[in-house]
């Protein structure tokens, strides 16, 4: 499942509604991304931007992709945007599965591939004004490793 | 057709979208970048740096070579950076 | 941190706990260890016994290798013990980073480690009667993958 | 020196623990899992496969060659199960 939302999520919850009832659930992996207070300088707040229609779009490519590729029993992502402080929770990916290597790989991989494709660009605000966050050369790399599977 | 632009694309360029008919000698997105730079002023600075630029056409990821088509919304912006 | 206890626990509340406060913290992975209600044959319950303080030192032991092989901000590992009903949490495993690869490597590797050294037995309860869960190979596999570094 | 049972060697046992004042032969663990299996019975039952058997000595894991001495807690189970 996919959400786009500008307000906050409780990942408690987002997890229990995950897995409740399905008898086959045994492993639920999770990650959760939030904004730091540093980067080089104290941030102040940051604004996500995105493209909506291509958002859900692209997210639902991804997430598709991680069911043709791992046996999921489940999987959601909820991606924020607008204006965020430090330490508000921008995105939640969960994946569940019988076992646990497929929820670790699928969930590390939805991660990996939402960095690198899903239509999000944010700017960071600091004392010495705004800025665009350049998109790190780690994450490309990272998406890559799934590439050849 | 529909151009859109996002993050620092749209702030160097100073506008979100804008509705343009498709121009007779642009029949993909390179050429079209070709006939927005030919604009001069913020649209040649913004898009000078072509290997910094991504595009969708009608909401689906494409590269230069992609044949545009009267009616397309085409999207440009920089490489994502969310999660 | 770690704790070992009979009691469920939230999952939300001690992701939040687990992050509050700490400005460097950019990403929390997660995994969360459910009791499947199929095991071949429908499962009625399932019952927990360990090893009371070497449970406790052999998980700090693997928390203290997870932090000395990665940048790690907080993390936390809760085993319950005792007869669990299918559905029922079982472990919760979670570790903070400023960035996404060291917290979910880390998070892999308690999960990994905890499950070929930390002293529980599972006993399954089904229609047939009771019978001990077996160690599975793919878990010292698993394991095994973390020894070179 | 104190021995316990764990998982289905605490069940095929048919106890969780004992005292057993050290043996003079018994120097390590390897000659506590013989002199156990000289018991016959469900000690000889439940220990006959030591390739099934993990030890700890005082709450630490241990091989089969480590030493043994009065005062030790020693502890024998399976493969452990749990995650």
């Amino acid at each position: 499942m996919i959400r786009v939302q500008r307000e906050d999520f409780d990942p408690g919850a987002e997890l229990e509604t995950l897995s409740r009832g399905n008898p086959k659930i045994g492993a639920v992996a999770s990650f959760i991304g939030l904004v730091r207070a540093e980067s080089g300088e104290a941030l102040r707040a940051m604004t996500l931007e995105h493209y909506p229609g291509m958002t859900e779009k692209e997210l639902s490519l991804i997430e598709r992709e991680a069911k043709r590729r791992w046996p999921l029993e489940a999987s959601l992502i909820i991606h924020r945007f607008g204006r965020l402080q430090p330490g508000e929770r921008i995105v939640l990916v969960a994946t569940a599965s019988s076992h646990r290597e497929a929820a670790f790989a699928a969930c590390q991989f939805l991660v990996d591939w939402l960095k690198t494709k899903a239509p999000f660009w944010k700017s960071e605000e600091t004392a010495a004004g705004e800025r665009w966050v350049e998109a790190r050369a780690e994450d490309e790399e990272a998406a890559g490793r799934w590439k050849a599977q | 057709m529909r151009v859109r632009y996002f993050a620092w694309l749209r702030a160097r360029i100073g506008r979100a979208e804008e509705e343009i008919p498709l121009p007779p000698e642009v029949g993909d997105v390179a050429a079209l970048l070709d006939w927005l730079v030919g604009r001069g002023g913020s649209y040649e600075a913004a898009l000078a740096n072509r290997g910094a630029i991504r595009v969708a056409v009608n909401k689906e990821y494409v590269g230069f070579s992609h044949p545009l088509a009267e009616g397309d919304e085409v999207a440009l912006f920089p490489p994502v950076t969310g999660g």
